[in-house]
């Protein structure tokens, strides 16, 4: 565990991985996309409406996936102290986000056809919007401290709790919305189960592996430039500790050799 | 007028850098909005029944959480003290500074309002005058709320304290405001409920500078 | 709005104040203060801890109203608080800096409050003055507590006043940060600018006249503080 | 011709299917190029940052 | 016990040298509410329809706005160092607190429920499992609004951001909460409703302070 | 809950820390510090503004994390944050005095806190060693800034510990007071307590060791640093 806690150990085995998660997605894209957006044929039930399946339901997939990595890279980083971990998290949250928007806006532009409304208040639909309120506190949360380091402690907690929340808010939903609702149309996703053979499957699991390369190739980058991000501010602290020191004296002792710093000790 | 726009462009400026401010306010009006089909429950018709309301009072109440840090900073750092200093009249920069509240979440919440009429499947005629009578509504929202903002500093509990200023102000607002949707809804003119909503603004905007600034004045004796 | 500088104006300005009197939190605080500043002058203001410097020079600027006395301009007396707010600079314990904004931002925004527009040659000369060029670029957020006060202090700069209230202003400040300060009070003062200066330890101000709170303070003060202490 | 206006009519779903793929784009692309340009901009800062120290400390 | 013992009593004798404090959030419950039925409009069949839900939104939210303080002012002070510092363990002082929280903002708040649903022409039979399902409700409420306000503690804009935090999280207790109230108004038993909600509350006794704690340690780091 | 004062055990302390280093805000504020403190001993804190003696105080306390090192209490290593807590008494800049409570109410809360239960003789013990004891009854907010600061100080009384840390507990109090704060640092150092006093003129603690922060700051040592910082 420890040896992925060193940075340059960790981005060194990130960067082995970079190149074979752009290359795979880029490759999974050229080859799904057009499948899924000429050569599959139309659903019976919903016709060419089942198209938006392939960019909906990868991008569900995605925002639960990164929470939950989220979810680990936190536990990791609180009870290892593990930075890196941290960092996961961190770059994660912001492509979390957005893909838990893209799956409620093609959802909803799913839902206007099928079921002649852009919102239900149905369980799933509700519980994905809740996670998004939840990436959003997260993001929120991690933005708001001065100190960026405490912004990350205070952030992982809340992942942390949101992480034992979101099963609860999830079978709470879930049950409300049966208890209350059996008049409004029912969730088209048993309809198109019933419904799925090999020329949707095949569109969507290249999607799926698409979109999830896609990740993992970004997450790389946004590793690195969170990594640079911290040096950067690291740098800019000592420049204004060394601009601090004005007189001539404490300049001459700022650029000591640190192996000769002092260890006196005071008895 | 430089007063004007130097401290215009100034708050906009710290908005723009700390963004996460107004995108919070934004959350929390989605949120609360959503709070509602829990409390009431999902059928659409409800909802739609209630719609224009809870739209209205959940960007009230956001408003107002907002509303509570206008001056508190620049009166925690010591700005509010160089502000009544600077030897241009005060309501100039009270008005420089309620524009860039409304700006930076007033205009927000009216964007995003229509995402969340859909959700509480307001119907289609309502969006139209939801917005506007937003438009009309939030800068007496805001202006009223500057005065409590500018009466509460210094207070511990600023936020409830505020509310209770605040909220009954509010109220002309909100039935001018709802009862605009509510006409088009059922297909009479909304017009008339918006001039009154402009007529509020006008008077808040020829007030409220004036009250906020004395507010201020006594602030920072 | 470009505010003439003392300098230039052909009348020697005077500040003075007649039989100042101020309650705060129902206590009076000082009574029958009185003080001249002419041209050119300092004034050092003394005390312990709560005997109203930091209440004499809020009073002086216009934020607190005396309960009792006269503040008068070249012998006017002074009624239009506005008026008075545009000739002169107070710097308070309270830096008034905005951590998210860079040092250049934050200078420029007082300047262009103050005088109209802001210009780069004027921000550039005020942070000479107080050694925060190096640093123009950067938030104010990273700036050391002694950094910070001396971007406050370089607002005096920015746009000249002719009248400056500095409540500690040697607060966080470094060696030759200090000298900096005493070089910009002294130029300021050979221009014709007035300084008064609450302080513990005035180093900075050469030759000013001193007042000492601690004579204004009422006797009779209050059952629970210092009279009672005093008996000891 | 004919084909292709039929095809990008999506059976009369057009309004529907090109906003969830343009929309799926512009996050799946938007996200890719704003993370790559900060990566970008930060590389080029701590470069710049590197070579102000080292001209500072042999100053 | 004595730290627990003793926090309690302070932040009690605190509250009530200081009662504006409950008084104030009090006063937003019932001006929140009152608020509805100008949004909505005063037919009693539709507020009826929404009492339970208004009653529980317009509580959450002025939980919300007191839990915003819960720690803030010990933090500033200093206090919290010293808490930290006690030598007990922290999740135990955390829980005083909020049971102190709880008693003076959450028991308000119930006692005074049934008037606001009155004015909401909520049926009889509902002000029982409503006062009912409050008292189970809002010590969850309580604690896990500990959470996110141990966790704003030093960030600007503390209010807001809280309530982007915690509201969401809140939407379990909401929804069973009104259930239980829905359920007795339609003649079902409110029964299991309420055992959720009690099971909620165990719940968050046994995970909330400890959460908190963490939270508040690396607050005072 | 009654913890035992140290001049009660037979086992002499110690309380030393090695190799200590702290960051804050992205930057090694200190580090390879350093210390020991016998029985009966004292350490004065001292360094410039920002060189890190509040950082240590708290870091000694175990508030802080610190970023590498050990710290000691009788040679074995300290792991359990709360026992450490609960043998010293923390001083910081804030007072952590509730206004709405009276100065007894204040002191009394402390002692049930460290001791169990609140007992009148000890409130009245600690209210005279800092000379309070007139202002009993009064509410903390009619208190000056001193007398607040003196309020803190008292709790060091009401419930002994054998290690005191005081960050600048000379703040705002006047001769007298001075000296008593340096009547109670001897009684305690007489007993064998251990005191460390972050100061910037310590009048207060006689014949103690001093530590300069100041020798403790690095040059720009970076946690992030790897390879390629270590190269240059
Ligand atoms: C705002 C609206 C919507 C949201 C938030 C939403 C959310 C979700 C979620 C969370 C999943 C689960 C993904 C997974 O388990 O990997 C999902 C899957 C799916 N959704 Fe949606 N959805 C929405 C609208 C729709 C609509 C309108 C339809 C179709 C009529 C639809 C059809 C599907 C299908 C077919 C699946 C995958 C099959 C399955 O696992 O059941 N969704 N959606
Ligand atoms: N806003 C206020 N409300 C009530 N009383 C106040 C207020 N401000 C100051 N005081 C009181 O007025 C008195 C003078 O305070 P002031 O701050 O002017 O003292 P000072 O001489 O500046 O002290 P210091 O040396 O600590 O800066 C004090 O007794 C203080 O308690
Ligand atoms: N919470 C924090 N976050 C980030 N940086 C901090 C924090 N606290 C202190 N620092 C930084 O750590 C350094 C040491 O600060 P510290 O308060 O320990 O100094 P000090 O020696 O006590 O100074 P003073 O004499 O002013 O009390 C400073 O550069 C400061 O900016
Ligand atoms: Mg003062
Ligand atoms: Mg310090």
């Amino acid at each position: 565990m420890h040896r992925f806690a060193n940075p340059t150990q960790f981005m060194r085995i990130a960067n082995a991985i970079y190149p074979w998660a752009a290359g795979l997605s880029v490759i999974l894209f050229l080859i799904g996309l057009p499948i899924a957006l000429i050569t599959s044929p139309p659903d019976y039930q919903q016709s060419e409406t089942v198209r938006i399946m392939y960019v909906h339901v990868p991008s569900a997939w995605l925002a639960l996936m990164i929470y939950g990595i989220m979810a680990g890279g936190s536990a990791a980083f609180l009870i290892w102290r593990h930075p890196m971990a941290n960092l996961a998290a961190k770059a994660s949250a912001p492509m979390g986000a957005v893909f838990t928007g893209l799956a409620l806006i093609t959802g909803m532009l799913w839902g206007q056809p099928m079921w002649g409304t852009f919102w239900v208040w149905d369980g799933r639909l509700t519980s994905f919007l809740i996670l998004f309120f939840l990436y959003l506190g997260y993001l929120a949360l991690g933005d708001a401290f001065e100190d960026s380091e405490r912004g990350d402690k205070a952030a992982a907690i809340l992942c942390l709790v949101g992480s034992v929340n979101i099963p609860i808010i999830h079978f709470s939903v879930e049950w409300w919305n049966t208890l209350h609702q059996p008049s409004i149309v029912k969730l088209g996703g048993d309809g198109v189960k019933s419904t799925v053979d090999g020329s949707i499957l095949l569109p969507l699991f290249l999607m799926l592996g698409a979109f999830t390369f896609y990740y993992f190739a970004v997450l790389v980058l946004r590793l690195r430039s969170e990594l640079l991000a911290a040096k950067i501010r690291n740098a800019r602290m000592s420049q204004v500790a060394t601009h601090a020191a004005i007189d001539p004296a404490a300049e001459g002792r700022l650029f000591v050799d640190s192996a000769r710093l002092p260890r006196a000790s005071a008895e | 007028m430089s007063v004007f726009t130097a401290v215009l462009a100034r708050d906009l400026r710290l908005a723009l850098r700390q963004s996460a401010d107004s995108l919070t306010v934004v959350a929390f009006f989605a949120i609360a909005t959503v709070l509602f089909p829990f409390g009431v429950g999902p059928e659409a018709s409800v909802l739609a029944r209630i719609a224009g309301g809870v739209v209205w009072v959940t960007a009230l109440l956001a408003a107002l959480l907002s509303l509570d840090r206008i001056f508190t900073v620049d009166y925690e750092d010591g700005t509010l003290d160089q502000l009544v200093l600077t030897g241009a009249p005060l309501p100039v920069v009270v008005l420089a500074k309620v524009v860039a509240h409304w700006l930076t979440t007033g205009v927000p919440l009216i964007i995003i309002s229509p995402v969340l009429a859909v959700t509480l499947h307001l119907p289609a005629a309502g969006y139209g005058p939801l917005m506007l009578a937003l438009l009309l509504g939030t800068p007496t929202v805001s202006l009223v709320g500057a005065v409590g903002a500018a009466l509460v500093l210094g207070t511990r509990r600023g936020g409830v304290l505020l509310s209770l200023l605040i909220l009954p102000l509010y109220i002309p607002v909100l039935i001018f405001g709802t009862a605009a949707i509510e006409a088009t809804v059922t297909g009479v003119s909304a017009g008339p409920m918006l001039t009154v909503l402009a007529g509020f603004m006008v008077l808040a905007l020829t007030l409220s500078p004036w009250a906020t600034a004395a507010a201020l004045r006594q602030a920072v004796e | 709005m470009v505010r003439p500088m003392t300098g230039d104006t052909s009348a020697p300005l005077t500040f003075s104040g007649t039989n100042l009197a101020c309650r705060r939190g129902g206590r009076l605080v000082f009574s029958q203060l009185n003080f001249t500043l002419p041209p050119g002058g300092a004034l050092v203001l003394r005390g312990p801890n709560g005997s109203g410097k930091t209440t004499l020079l809020r009073l002086l600027a216009g934020l607190t109203p005396a309960t009792a006395g006269q503040l008068a301009w070249n012998g006017a007396p002074i009624d239009d608080p506005e008026a008075h707010a545009a000739r002169l600079r107070f710097i308070s314990h309270l830096d008034a800096v905005k951590p998210a904004l860079t040092v250049t931002e934050n200078l420029s925004f007082w300047m262009e409050v103050w005088s109209g527009k802001a210009v780069e040659s004027g921000i550039v000369r005020a942070m000479e003055a107080m050694d925060l060029k190096r640093l123009a670029s950067f938030p104010a957020r990273l700036l050391s507590a002694g950094q910070r006060h001396r971007l406050a202090l370089a607002r005096l700069i920015v746009a000249p006043a002719p009248l400056w209230l500095l409540d500690e202003p040697g607060n966080a400040l470094d060696d030759s940060s200090l000298k900096a300060l005493a070089r910009i009070i002294a130029d300021h003062r050979a221009q014709g600018g007035m300084v008064m200066v609450a302080s513990h330890g005035a180093a900075f101000v050469s030759d000013g006249a001193t007042l000492d709170l601690a004579a204004f303070t009422p006797s009779d003060v209050s059952h629970w503080s210092d009279a009672e202490e005093g008996e000891k | 011709m004919d084909t292709l206006m039929n095809y990008l009519a999506m059976g009369g779903y057009a309004a529907w299917v090109w906003p969830s793929y343009g929309l799926a784009t512009i996050g799946v692309v938007g996200v890719l190029l704003v993370s790559r340009r900060t990566l970008k901009t930060r590389e080029r800062e701590f470069e710049m940052l590197k070579n102000a120290r080292r001209g500072g400390g042999q100053s």
